[in-house]
């Protein structure tokens, strides 16, 4: 085995104690790997001081054991098997601190989701063995780290001016953050504004988005950049910068309505800011709070683009408003009664591979866009409620009114006599012209599963495609600020649970519909959770960053300047002239909060001067050589050979 | 230098893994309980752009008989660290060529961290190759 | 951990499970002096008793463990664990919560839980952290991951032999604990007093619990934990390992007839959940989920559901009218089958009660907080701002404002968390904005 | 192929309060009825929900096969109250055969 070439400093003279702690499980790890075998191995692994396993690592009595073994000075380095680190890292590294350890003289093996889940046997156990022995391997050599302290400004950009953008910058303003609301169109108030009476509850869309918008208008903190657009982005947590630039054509048509008042359809205009042209804002941290587009149905899908008497949900509710002198009779739309009408769930959503058809860029929308069941519900409902000569008929795969009030929506449309009828995702329903003479410019046809499998036959005069939500289109975002993106298109949260509203870069956050469908309750706490992250970060007036940056060896740097070329963040490094045992000479130097810690500098060193800590080349090659090294166990079938240790 | 003993060492393959894309990808075929040969070691990197030539031939030397280097594509969270990478890795072609090392046996991909089908078919790829060639160095 | 008899605070959250912890950890986050108070033992509510979660099918318990460490640790967080609320009052000054501390009959300083005591306490009793599958001792750690790991003792089954006290190595049991009045000041409060599942005796055709190889879904969640009773699914008469296994979705809920008309909201994916753990762990068995309308509504759920379709699940859209105890242990399952034939019975080895939510507090008496119909804490700004009661810096989170899945509950805290530090920052007047205008204005 | 026709129901609407409309189709009626297998008494529910008047009149004998024990009505989740459903059906149907 390699001994590491580059000890650091601050480590010498200390002797590597390593303490390896494996855990059961619960039996997840412990039913594939022989943990009391593994332990045994490691035991013999040199720089091992003690190996312990235990039934959950992660509780209280699992870190207890390792914080002992610190306290007592029986281990200053720690190795903990268990699951995926994103599980659990965090946990351990701050059970060291909690001893006095240094949190980063840490490494983590992962034999659960990378050996125990996915390899038996014997050849599970070695596995273990020899991913936990090349950890003691990086282990050895891990040096004391200090995390950066970055100065943090007390500022928020949110980009979106929808409920979520709103939500998020009324809370955060609230807490003393000062807010910039970069919104593309010359309106605040996005989805909501293209609705009238939210379901279950009824309230006024206009008057949601009047009252948030107005609170935003007025507030001191809070500025906002409507009909704009982020252009350029740059920085990091704590001091971002972002260019916004004004969208061509983004203004509202002029004497169509004045600032500060409520277009239906596209929100609260806002006044024009006064500066007009591209600035730029310097930021803490960035809320997303871009929103979703609506499905639009590809032209002949249930009939749409052909017939006129194909509709969308969402342009529906905008046509007839709160159905206002539509009491009593017969709905009339565009002049025309309506007398019966087929409302079409799951159109854009829930689309299974094989049977529904790919769009233009070979994309298939495989979820449940949440809403739309209760939307049209609470339209139905509306339209019955207002207008009981007009029939409906709401053909679905399955309800999903699963929100509070939302069943209770559904068992009155059944009271309204609104009829269901069931179709199986392979038995979509037909829409074709009507016969001439039938009085119904159209009829449906559905293999009914609720009528024993029977095929229906439904006249009527409208059908109205219950439309999903898509990802909107901030592609330029996406690539501007490197966000993932899941397989569904949606912007992708760090973890669901543990960080629903994060992303993996630091600093920026997830507000509502562009993270997945939601409903406008579940938009604003969704906001409401990324304002109290992000307060939270800023609260302190610094953030404090891992210390996995580049560092250069100044006694082996001789200058060459290949880091400064090799650099993906111009800037991070340079060379400066600096003095030397009493000789000025020209040594390269880092800024660590610009650092990316990529390591592209690392390989190109002909000195190898210039490492990332916490992830040394040495380090890895250390790993390799445990990985390579049959000294813990022998793979099966293999000639039982002896190796030195 | 460690242990190069063992009829078995060649058949290791590494996965240098990036920790926002890869790493959690291994763990998600991990989550869907997918088995995979288990030669297959994962090793977490931030990018793999910070490896030298030297690294790679090194492992080979070592008797690891395949490296996949499963970064994030053109996802990578460091603009411009994959194409410095894949340059870096056509000057490893060339000396692994001049070494007589059969060039299959490093590969370059990408995966997402919900890529499980695309990881379960690289590391297959790659466990058959290793066993179809023999291994990388000879055993004393 | 747990504190004096008068303490004060800027925030107490009512309510241990993950929505606290979860509202308790944004809160501290930002500074905020917390108190947590949960009438259970341990910390983690619900979820820390789960098997794996949907739809990512991690474990429970790594993903609840980090969160509840991080409480029990956070130099801004006091947990008051094993307290029955006896008042939350509010007036001018704040928010007052008078509670009684249950006596555990082991000095919680002293007990250091190591359970030797457990190990030689000679009584046993069924555990119902185990689903009443396997037994435990009268005085125990509640369960293997309970924060705090401290020894509690079930004074109904003691039958005070003494042998606890002779082998605790630190003299911390003590048999004549007497229940203490505490009483917490703060100024605000966040109400996240979670579910209880409805019970199986809600309706008589599924047999009032019974009917032997009928059990609920919490049980279901200790059959597939890696760490439950067995440490695999047998089925409970017999030890048999089930062939067969059916799940009757909205057995406590959208049912009229057992008073619970609401939708329960994350019965149709644990159960999804529970039919893909089992096809893991059982590959040979038939699953069937007898189902009226699956709401696999969340982010990724439609993907999962599909997923369990294509690993050979049966998916039968039927409500289940009874159940009837069938030949050799077998439950027998009637339903009508409804592109079928109609009315007919399927024998399943085991069924699952997919039951329903019901609150986990009722606060008449005790709290003035308003309810709605479905005895849910209400919501007076459902669509703003949920988390906002009728009662002026008073929040709720969680399933305490109805039926709600993890992911939602989650999120759901952190804007509780929000709204709370939002009043206390109105409060305090060091920041612009007012929360209490928003609070009665939005 | 069956036709729907809403204007069906307004003809039972002078026969009954309740036209079984909170009905969702679950099915536990036609489970639990001790008489009737097949779909009955659920089939002659959403026959009136679709206005299929002439599905009615073909099944009418199974009308008479109900003895109003209750069970379906009992245990109905929505309360919907298929017992008397049935028993407005028989009106319906007894008026028919008058006619005729």
């Amino acid at each position: 085995m390699s001994e590491p070439q580059r000890a650091k400093a601050p480590d010498a003279g200390e002797q590597a104690k390593v303490g390896v702690y494996i855990c059961y499980c619960g039996g997840n790890i412990s039913d594939h790997v022989d943990v009391e075998k593994v332990r045994e191995r490691m035991e013999t692994v040199p720089g091992v001081a003690v190996a312990r396993t235990n039934m959950f690592m992660c509780s209280d009595p699992g870190q207890e054991l390792i914080m002992e073994d610190l306290r007592q000075g029986r281990i200053n380095r720690v190795v903990v098997a268990s699951c995926a680190p994103s599980l659990h890292e965090s946990t351990f590294r701050s059970a060291i601190a909690r001893a006095g350890g240094n949190p980063y003289q840490y490494e983590h093996a992962n034999i659960r989701e990378q050996v125990s889940w996915v390899h038996h046997g014997q050849a599970a156990t070695d596995k273990a063995s020899r991913l936990i022995a090349a950890a003691t391997g990086k282990a050895r050599t891990l040096t004391p780290l200090e995390p950066l302290r970055v100065t943090a400004r007390r500022h928020a950009v949110v980009i979106g001016g929808g409920i979520a953008g709103m939500r998020a910058a009324l809370d955060l303003a609230d807490m003393g953050v000062r807010v910039a609301l970069v919104e593309k169109t010359p309106y605040l108030g996005g989805g909501v504004s293209r609705l009238v009476r939210l379901a279950p509850t009824g309230e006024d869309a206009a008057h949601l988005v009047t009252t948030l918008a107005r609170r935003i208008l007025e507030h001191p903190g809070i500025t906002v950049h409507a009909g704009s657009a982020v252009t350029t982005f740059g920085g990091y947590v704590g001091n971002f910068t972002l260019g916004v630039s004004p969208v061509p054509g983004a203004c509202a048509p002029a004497g169509e309505t004045w600032p500060g008042g409520y277009v239906p359809g596209k929100g609260v205009l806002v006044p024009p800011s006064p500066d007009g042209g591209a600035i730029t804002l310097e930021t803490g941290v960035v809320v997303l709070a871009t929103g979703f587009a609506s499905y639009i149905p590809r032209p002949g899908e249930y009939g749409f683009g052909e017939n006129a008497e194909v509709v969308t949900l969402p342009d529906l509710i905008q046509k007839i408003g709160g159905l206002e002198g539509q009491r009593g009779g017969t709905l009339v739309i565009d002049g025309r009664p309506i007398r019966s009408m087929a409302l079409i769930h799951c159109v854009g959503s829930r689309q299974i591979p094989g049977i529904h058809e790919e769009d233009a860029n070979g994309h298939l929308n495989e979820h449940c866009s949440r809403v739309c069941c209760t939307s049209a519900i609470n339209t139905a409902n509306a339209i019955r409620e207002a207008c009981p000569q007009t029939s409906v008929y709401e053909l679905y795969r399955d309800i999903r009114t699963y929100g509070r009030g939302q069943e209770e929506l559904y068992a009155k449309a059944s009271g309204n006599r609104v009829v269901f009828m069931r179709f199986g995702a392979d038995q979509a329903p037909v829409v074709q012209r009507g016969a001439p003479g039938s009085g119904h410019p159209l009829k449906v046809t559905v293999t009914d599963q609720l009528t024993f499998g029977e095929e229906l036959e439904v006249p009527v005069d409208l059908v109205v495609l219950a439309t999903g939500m898509e990802p909107g289109p901030v592609a330029d975002l996406v690539e501007m600020l490197k966000l993932p993106v899941g397989a569904d298109r949606f912007l992708l949260e760090t973890h669901p649970k543990l960080r629903p509203v994060e992303l993996p870069i630091a600093g920026i956050f997830l507000a509502g519909t562009c993270q997945a469908p939601m409903d406008a309750g579940e938009t604003c706490n969704a906001a409401s959770a990324a304002a109290v992250k992000a307060v939270s970060l800023l609260s302190k007036g610094y953030v404090e960053l891992d210390p996995f940056v580049a560092e250069v060896d100044v006694r082996r740097c001789t200058g060459t300047g290949a880091c400064v070329q090799a650099c993906l963040n111009p800037g991070a490094i340079a060379l400066e002239t600096m003095d030397i045992d009493g000789r000025p000479v020209t040594r390269a130097r880092v800024t660590p909060a610009l650092c990316l810690g990529c390591g592209a500098c690392v390989a190109v060193c002909p000195e190898n001067a210039i490492d990332i800590n916490g992830w040394t080349l040495a380090q890895y090659e250390a790993m390799v050589d445990m990985i390579v090294s049959d000294a813990v166990c022998q793979d099966s079938g293999a000639v039982p050979e002896t190796v030195g240790a | 230098m460690g242990s190069q003993t063992g009829a078995t060492a060649q058949d290791k393959i590494l996965l240098l893994a990036t920790e926002s894309c890869a790493y959690p990808g291994a763990d998600s075929v991990g989550q869907a309980h997918a088995s995979y040969p288990a030669n297959v070691y994962v090793l977490k990197v931030k990018a793999p752009v910070l490896f030298p030539e030297k690294f790679y031939l090194d492992c080979f030397r070592k008797g690891i008989g395949g490296i996949i280097i499963m970064s994030c594509g053109e996802e990578c969270p460091y603009e411009g660290a994959y194409k410095a990478m894949a340059k870096r890795l056509d000057r490893v072609y060339e000396l692994m060529k001049e070494e007589g090392l059969d060039i299959r046996r490093l590969r370059l991909t990408a995966i997402c961290t919900v890529c499980n089908r695309a990881f379960l078919n690289e590391v297959n790829q790659m466990n058959q190759i290793v066993h179809e060639l023999s291994p990388p160095v000879q055993a004393p | 951990m747990d504190s004096s008899k008068n303490a004060v605070f800027d925030a107490v959250v009512i309510g241990g499970g993950i929505a606290g912890l979860q509202s308790a950890l944004d809160l501290a986050g930002q500074g905020y002096k917390t108190a947590v108070v949960e009438k259970d033992a341990s910390i983690g509510g619900k979820m820390i008793r789960l098997s794996k979660v949907f739809p990512t099918l991690d474990c429970a318990s790594c993903i609840t463990t980090p969160k509840m460490a991080a409480a029990a640790h956070h130099e801004n967080i006091t947990l008051y664990t094993w307290c029955d609320v006896q008042r939350v009052e509010k007036d001018a000054t704040g928010v007052s919560v008078s509670m009684i501390q249950r006596p555990r009959y082991v000095d919680i300083d002293k007990c250091i839980g190591c359970r030797k005591c457990e190990y030689n306490c000679p009584v046993l009793v069924p555990d119902t952290e185990q689903g009443g599958f396997s037994g435990r001792k009268a005085i125990r750690i509640p369960f293997s991951n309970a924060i705090p790991q401290k020894a509690l003792l079930d004074v109904e089954n003691c039958m005070l032999c003494g042998k606890c006290a002779d082998v605790c190595p630190t003299k911390a049991i003590r048999y004549d604990q007497k229940p203490e009045p505490r009483r917490i000041a703060a100024k605000t409060a966040i109400l996240a007093t979670g579910y209880e599942l409805s019970s199986v005796t809600g309706k008589p055709q599924y047999g009032n619990g019974d009917i032997p190889n009928v059990i609920d879904s919490l049980q279901m969640e200790r059959l597939l934990a890696p760490h439950g009773p067995y440490g695999r699914v047998l089925r409970p008469s017999d030890g048999m390992i089930p062939d067969s296994i059916a799940y009757v979705q909205c057995a406590g809920s959208r049912d009229a007839s057992m008073g619970v008309s609401y939708c329960s909201r994350f019965c149709c994916m644990y159960a999804v959940k529970q039919a893909m753990l089992l096809s893991g762990s059982l590959p040979l068995a038939d699953i069937t989920i007898y189902y009226m309308d699956i709401r696999a509504f969340g982010k990724n759920y439609e993907q999962f559901y599909q997923n369990a379709k294509a690993m050979g699940i049966e998916f039968v859209k039927a409500k289940v009218a009874s159940l009837d105890a069938g030949q050799g242990g077998a439950v027998t399952v009637r339903y009508e089958d409804q592109t079928g034939e109609g009315a007919t019975s399927r024998d399943h080895d085991l069924v699952v009660l997919s039951m329903g939510v019901l609150p986990g507090f009722a606060p008449g008496g005790v709290c003035p907080v308003g309810l709605g119909p479905d005895g849910f804490i209400q919501s007076v700004l459902p669509k703003l701002s949920p988390s906002v009661t009728d009662l002026e810096g008073v929040f709720v989170a969680g399933v305490a404002a109805g039926p709600k899945d993890i992911v939602d509950t989650i999120t759901e805290a952190g804007a509780a968390a929000m709204q709370a530090a939002k009043y206390l920052t109105a409060l305090s007047g060091k920041a612009p904005g007012a929360a209490n205008k928003e609070s009665s204005h939005e | 192929m069956t036709g729907v026709n809403p204007e069906f129901v307004k003809r039972l609407e002078p026969l009954s309060a309740d036209l079984g409309s909170a009905c969702f189709n679950c099915g536990t009626c036609a489970a639990i009825c001790p008489l009737i297998s097949e779909h009955f008494p659920r089939k002659m529910i959403r026959y009136v929900q679709i206005g299929a008047q002439d599905r009615i009149m073909e099944n009418a004998r199974e009308l008479w096969r109900c003895l109003h024990c209750g069970l379906c009505t009992q245990t109905c989740p929505r309360g919907a109250n298929p017992g008397e459903v049935i028993l407005t059906l028989k009106r319906y149907v007894t008026s028919v055969w008058r006619k005729s």
